[in-house]
């Protein structure tokens, strides 16, 4: 505020700052990506404000409601399978903390297989609803219900590809600034799939169940 | 904060809280409305325990950006669902008259 | 600055040249939404020039302050001071901030009564009117692609891209469409309301002033919208119940087959006007329901690609 | 789960069929050839100056930020030109289709466009002005600006940054291939439900404007999220935030915008696309669906996106006046908060664009009045800068003369559009051609702030001034054009006449059509003007050599540094000292003042990656047009295994050592006070390549195989 000041002397004042090497990468980094991953939750934001408005009783069209076709116990299956993934995650990132690759590596490859759990049960449960004729056609209430659930569903795929890709490349080249880097920002986004998937499992699935 | 332990807690925290609501609603143990009260209580729970343990928001330095924005973005996740949700039931509410309310 | 100066001159010979223009058919009757022939219009057109009036005289001044400051301070002029710190003063700081949130405030209760004044479903400005005399007249407005049908359901019968209606008695719409979203509005009558596919919206209109009006379906719905017009007349009393009698004894008769042969893809180039003298009762509410249950008259793919062999083609069909 | 389809399918081609080419269309195939040839001599001409390798290795594969920003202006300039072209076909088609004795050719009953013609063109014309020519325009100037106003050396992710451009131009590329493959759609620039429903649009114009619009929300999110991180993360020692120049406060407040909003169109498209490839139902009339929630997501992402424009055209004229005025901006802080409230408002907004849908008057009550609350930070703005003017010293430069005519489009822009959030008064005119006149004075302010911006910020970029004479002659034209166009189309808002009417019904709006022709003819000229004033320019850009401070009483950081700008910034960081740095650096005496030592400096290598992602989307975006499902799934496979190898290559970047940096930096003081500016002088090729005056020989490239020395990209 106090720009204009009276007198300078040219002396004193710093005019450049050749020291100045700018900011810490890794946080620079993770602060965009974390921007991306609030984008992302505007996606599903908006998907949720659309199933809302799709999920009154007249959406469905006579036909089958999620009170019919969930099945609370089988999706909370679902539920410890993807919490149990963010764990292995997590404990990953803790052997990541002490250098450990090795416990890192079993973190991600648990994070792994127990993302693939949830995706098989997810695509089971489709595949079971299909069977039944409930599709992503029968009305404007299932056309929501399946679009949100997939939408984080392929979120799911795109993070089990991205942690095979970092399980190779720790293998090949430890921990570099930008393996540790893309390992901090798969961790933001494994995580939030966690955070999502609370929203859509409590949501759609029990609230639909109830409803 | 990146402990096992926090690791831990986060799950343990949204793994019960799921369990209890999928419980609650498996059995319809309240009223519809009231068990939709109480379900929404336990996913901001799990969501605000998961948020703390699991994405490290908080306003440590290196972090302050992340919650800032965390910040700034929620009221628009509200303002985007909660205004139309509404827009919307009032729709209903006047042009078809016949179905509106039948939630 | 010399050649600037001139272009100045070519750049704001438009002006007069516009105002010219606006003399030479400024018979207020070109304006239609300043020659208001109904209450709900009337109300639209007060609304407007409150917030013209509001708005007009802080922008004028504003652009006088602008125009003003430009000439005093044009540089090598000497006409006003400079004084190159000057960036903040607290009085002006409160002043801008104070005069938009003062006139914001005045018109957001303007705003807000007369959204509700002029509620479509339920205007109370047609309560309040004191002319009115009568009572309502009911009319069912189906959009098809691209037609409008409307269906007087105290008449039983039904009239295709025309409106009639008596004076001085309050008449009620409710709208819907059989395909895509289109737009009812009666520029002198009343204003916008969207005619949708499986909703039902309302409108409502009270006129006293005989005479013909333009309707219009302001909301894109494909290829035939710019000729989706129709005439709306408004009568005495005594010439609508005749109107009617003409109508209830025209020969052609609405049927619910024969619906579905009217909604079907329709451009109204010549203007047809079609009287139905019989409507089966509860047409509306039932195109309605099918609408919602999916039912749909899609348009040919490419079918507008040659418009002229269209309308030779739809004529040769004979269509009604 | 795939639809049925009407019309022809095959596995190999999808509906691609060669009937789908519109050769026998009169309008269409003398363009089509006319774009063969015109590409054909652009191709011959590079080839005969041998210019491939300069083009690749200075444009294609560069990650420096100017040059990115430059070709954004380039694709948004081309695209104004085109959409430009659409707004002419439109006011001819509406002149001569008027009343019932009009004349028809080619097929239509009245006019020369058939409605389903006519539909194609003015949903380009709106969706290219908006998200191919503004948005570009804007992201460019934020590009090429920002990172110097801060003090940046570039941009946070310039990888990154490469990719959004490149995604842009593949948009940019798709929606042009629609006019000769196939059509587009119909439906308007938004689209309406249910008509993009394949029952009443079968063809596949409506998929080429979903996936148009699906790669600029996704090159624009990119973008968005590339510029909030240069600004929170990159600026200068010293440079606080109430040290920014206000056009990085609207840079930041835009780019939220944009970051929090582009998610709801692409959701929006998501499910349309969902409807017309999986048979879904979100926006039928039947079936459950609701065709209004299509309106709703749209709006709330195209509400918003009208700031997203706004806004960075309000900073440019935040940076015009205070220059041309000679004296700081007026109320810098309120400023600040006016720019954060018009972002914040423009969330609780999004019904007033369809008040008449009916949802009821306590729903459109809440909306209006949060609309209006937008005048009150804009009002704001408007005074602010009235009183930038005050007790300054004006001079009525050209960049000036366009800001100051941005100042009164705002005027009345703003007039009609408090106007238009009341109900009662919206009721009468909206989709009336009354909104058109009212969304045209809003977008002339960003047509109006960007060339001030052009002609402002063209010395910085390019090394010389734009000429004044030819940037008058221009800035007059265009504006008696405005005029002409828009005065009328206001009158004709009250006269009832409501929008997209191919065929105009009324004979007494003839005389205003007529006019608003005839300035179209005016706009004609001043794009003729336009293209004499870069030839009179680039002919006199010796004479017009511009200082560090091109217009000698600048006031942020970007004046500091060299014009043109060298490719990395600035050879040290400069430590900010006041908000206006380099006004406080004149007011005492410290300009010119050249750093006393050097550093070794780290920059990032170019690559091809993001050229070939870029042309990778534009053949998936083709491919879900024409349903070539094996293309589609390839050119899916083929990006992600590129983000892959990127990711396992990484960019180590490149330094330039302390003594490099010196040499240039003598060089660059040498030239600058060189009488004969030899450096320019060798034809246009050169002329691109001012901006890279102090390059080195070639910059390491990473990404492809000709550089395998480099450790990395």
């Amino acid at each position: 505020m106090s720009s204009h000041g009276n007198t300078v002397d040219p002396k004193k004042t710093v005019l450049w700052d050749a020291e100045y090497h700018g900011h810490d990468v890794i946080s620079t980094r993770s602060l965009g990506f974390f921007l991306y991953l609030l984008s992302d939750g505007m996606i599903f934001a908006t998907l949720f404000a659309a199933y809302g408005v799709l999920s009154y009783s007249h959406n469905y069209f006579g036909g089958p409601t999620p009170s019919q076709f969930v099945h609370p116990w089988y999706t909370f299956t679902q539920t410890v399978s993807l919490f149990l993934s963010v764990l292995a995650y997590g404990m990953g990132m803790a052997a990541m903390k002490n250098r450990n690759r090795g416990g890192l590596i079993s973190g991600l490859l648990g994070a792994l297989v127990l993302g693939v759990v949830f995706l098989c049960l997810d695509v089971h449960d489709m595949t079971d609803l299909a069977r039944q004729g409930i599709t992503i056609a029968t009305s404007g209430g299932t056309s929501a219900f399946i679009i949100l659930t997939q939408v984080h569903a392929a979120h799911i795929f795109f993070g089990l590809i991205w942690i095979l890709v970092m399980v190779a490349q720790v293998s090949s080249k430890g921990f570099t600034t930008d393996t540790v880097g893309r390992l901090l920002s798969l961790r933001m986004f494994w995580h939030l799939q966690a955070i999502i998937w609370v929203f859509v499992y409590v949501f759609v699935y029990l609230w639909g169940y109830i409803s | 904060m990146s402990s096992v332990r926090g690791y831990l807690s986060g799950f343990l925290i949204s793994g019960l809280l799921m369990l209890a609501a999928t419980y609650m609603a498996a059995t319809h143990a309240f009223p519809p409305f009231g068990l939709l009260m109480v379900i929404t209580v336990c996913a901001a729970i799990a969501t605000i325990a998961q948020t703390y343990f699991l994405l490290h928001i908080d306003t440590a330095e290196h972090n302050i950006w992340n919650t800032v924005s965390l910040v700034l973005f929620i009221p628009l996740f509200v303002l985007t669902i909660g205004l139309t949700w509404w827009m919307f039931s009032q729709l209903y509410l006047h042009t078809m008259p016949a179905m509106a309310g039948m939630h | 600055m010399q050649t600037s100066r001139k272009k100045q001159l070519a750049g704001i010979w438009g002006g007069p040249a516009l105002l010219g223009l606006w003399a030479s058919t400024a018979n207020a009757s070109v304006f239609w939404l300043f020659d208001p022939k109904g209450v709900m219009a009337d109300t639209d057109l007060y609304y407007m020039i409150v917030d013209l009036l509001t708005m007009g005289a802080i922008v004028g001044v504003t652009a006088l302050l602008v125009i003003w400051f430009m000439w005093r301070y044009h540089k090598g002029k000497n006409r006003g001071s400079y004084h190159p710190e000057w960036s903040h003063s607290s009085f002006l700081e409160v002043v801008v901030w104070g005069i938009p949130i003062i006139a914001v405030g005045f018109l957001a209760y303007f705003a807000v009564r007369g959204t509700f004044e002029l509620n479509p479903y339920n205007p109370t400005i047609l309560a309040r009117d004191t002319q009115t005399a009568g009572k309502p007249v009911r009319v069912d407005v189906v959009a098809t692609d691209w037609q409008w049908l409307f269906v007087y359901p105290q008449y039983h019968m039904a009239v295709a891209n025309q409106l009639v209606l008596p004076e001085h008695r309050p008449v009620f719409f409710r709208l819907t469409s059989t395909s895509v979203t289109s737009g009812f509005f009666i520029p002198q009558l009343v204003g916008m309301i969207d005619a949708m596919p499986g909703m039902r919206t309302k409108d409502a209109l009270e006129s006293g002033h005989v005479g013909e009006y333009q309707g219009i379906a302001s909301d894109y719905a494909g290829a035939g919208t710019s000729w989706m017009t129709f005439k709306t007349r408004i009568v005495s009393q005594e010439n609508f119940i005749g109107w009617v009698h003409k109508v209830q004894s025209s020969p052609a008769v609405m049927t619910e087959s024969g619906f579905n042969r009217f909604a079907r893809p329709y451009i109204n180039v010549h203007h047809r006007v079609v009287y139905f003298s019989q409507v089966p009762s509860g047409l509306f509410d039932r195109v309605l329901m099918e609408v919602m249950r999916g039912k749909t008259w899609p348009v040919p793919p490419q079918m507008t690609e040659n418009m002229v062999a269209y309308i030779q083609k739809q004529s040769a069909e004979h269509r009604d | 789960m795939l639809v049925q389809l009407p019309g022809g399918w095959n596995p190999l081609l999808g509906r691609l069929a060669l009937d789908q080419i519109p050769y026998d269309n009169p309008i269409l195939a003398p363009l089509f050839v006319a774009v063969v040839i015109g590409t054909l001599v652009m191709l011959g001409l590079i080839t005969y100056y041998r210019k491939w390798g300069y083009l690749w290795k200075e444009w294609l594969t560069t990650v420096d930020h100017k040059k990115l920003g430059v070709m954004y202006i380039i694709i948004g300039l081309v695209m104004l030109f085109r959409g430009f072209i659409d707004g002419l076909m439109i006011r001819t088609q509406q002149v001569w289709a008027n009343g019932p004795h009009s004349s028809g050719v080619f097929g239509a009953v009245h006019g020369y466009l058939t409605p389903f013609h006519f539909g194609q063109v003015y949903s380009a014309h709106g969706l290219i002005m908006i998200l191919l020519a503004a948005t570009p325009l804007l992201v460019g100037f934020m590009n090429i600006i920002v990172p110097i106003q801060i003090g940046a050396r570039d941009m946070a992710y310039p990888y990154l940054n490469a990719l959004g451009l490149w995604i842009t131009a593949a948009a940019a590329v798709l929606i042009m291939i629609s006019l000769f493959v196939g059509d587009f759609a119909h439906n308007g620039w938004f689209g309406y439900a249910p008509i993009f429903e394949l029952q009443y649009s079968p063809g596949v114009g409506v998929d080429y404007w979903i996936w148009t619009l699906q790669l600029t929300a996704l090159g624009t999110t990119l973008g968005g999220i590339n510029l909030l991180v240069t600004i929170i993360k990159m600026r200068a020692p010293g440079m606080t935030w109430f040290r920014l120049p206000i056009f990085v406060w609207t840079s930041l407040s835009a780019n939220i915008i944009a970051l929090t909003s582009f998610p709801a169109l692409q959701v929006a498209l998501g499910l349309v696309a969902a409807d017309r490839y999986f048979g879904s139902h979100f926006f039928t009339a039947g079936f459950g669906g609701n065709l209004m929630l299509y309106t709703n997501l749209f709006w709330l992402w195209g509400h918003p996106e009208v700031y997203f424009v706004i806004l960075p055209a309000f900073g440019m004229m935040s940076e015009i006046f205070p220059t041309f005025s000679e004296k700081p901006l007026f109320g810098y802080v309120t400023m600040v908060a006016a720019s954060f409230a018009i972002a914040g408002v423009s969330w609780m907004v999004w019904l007033h664009h369809f008040f008449t849908m009916g949802a009821g008057p306590q729903v459109n009550s809440f909306f209006s009045v949060a609309t209006m609350l937008v005048g009150i930070p804009t009002g704001v703005k408007v005074f602010n800068w009235a009183f930038t003017m005050y007790r300054g010293r004006i001079t009525y430069s050209a960049a000036m003369l366009w800001a100051i005519g941005a100042l009164f489009m705002l005027l009345v822009g703003g007039m009609t559009g408090m106007m238009l959030a009341v109900p009662a008064i919206n009721y009468m005119v909206h989709n009336s051609v009354f909104v058109i006149a009212h969304f045209h004075s809003m977008l002339l302010v960003i047509v109006y702030a960007i060339f001030g911006s052009v002609i402002f910020w063209f010395p910085k970029v390019f090394g010389f001034r734009l000429d004044e004479h030819w940037a008058k002659v221009m800035f007059w034209l265009f504006t008696a054009g405005s005029m002409l166009v828009f005065v009328p189309m206001y009158m004709l808002g009250f006269m009832g006449m409501t929008r997209r009417l191919d065929y105009v019904f009324n004979p007494a709006w003839h005389p205003y059509l007529a006019v608003m022709e005839a300035g179209i003819a005016v706009y004609c000229l001043s794009v003729l003007s336009f293209v004499m004033l870069l030839y009179v320019s680039i002919r006199d850009r010796v004479k017009n050599r511009a200082e560090a401070d091109a217009w000698g009483s600048s006031r942020s950081l970007e004046w500091l540094t060299h014009s043109p700008v060298p490719f990395y910034n600035f050879a040290v960081t400069p430590h900010v000292n006041a908000r206006d740095e380099v006004a406080w650096r004149r007011e005492h005496g410290l300009d010119g003042r050249q750093p006393d030592r050097y550093v070794d400096i780290h920059m990032p290598s170019n690559t091809g990656m993001a050229l070939y992602i870029g042309a990778l989307t534009f053949v998936l975006g083709f491919a879900l047009t024409w349903r070539i499902w094996w293309l589609s799934l390839l050119a899916l496979v083929a990006i992600i295994l590129l983000m892959v190898i990127r990711s396992f290559r990484g960019d180590d970047g490149y330094t330039i050592t302390g003594a490099e940096l010196e040499r240039m930096e003598k060089d660059a003081l040498r030239n600058r006070t060189r009488a004969d500016g030899k450096y320019v002088t060798d034809g246009l090729g050169q002329l691109a390549g001012a901006a890279m005056a102090y390059s080195r020989n070639s910059p390491p490239m990473g990404g492809n195989s000709s550089s395998g020395s480099q450790s990395g990209i």
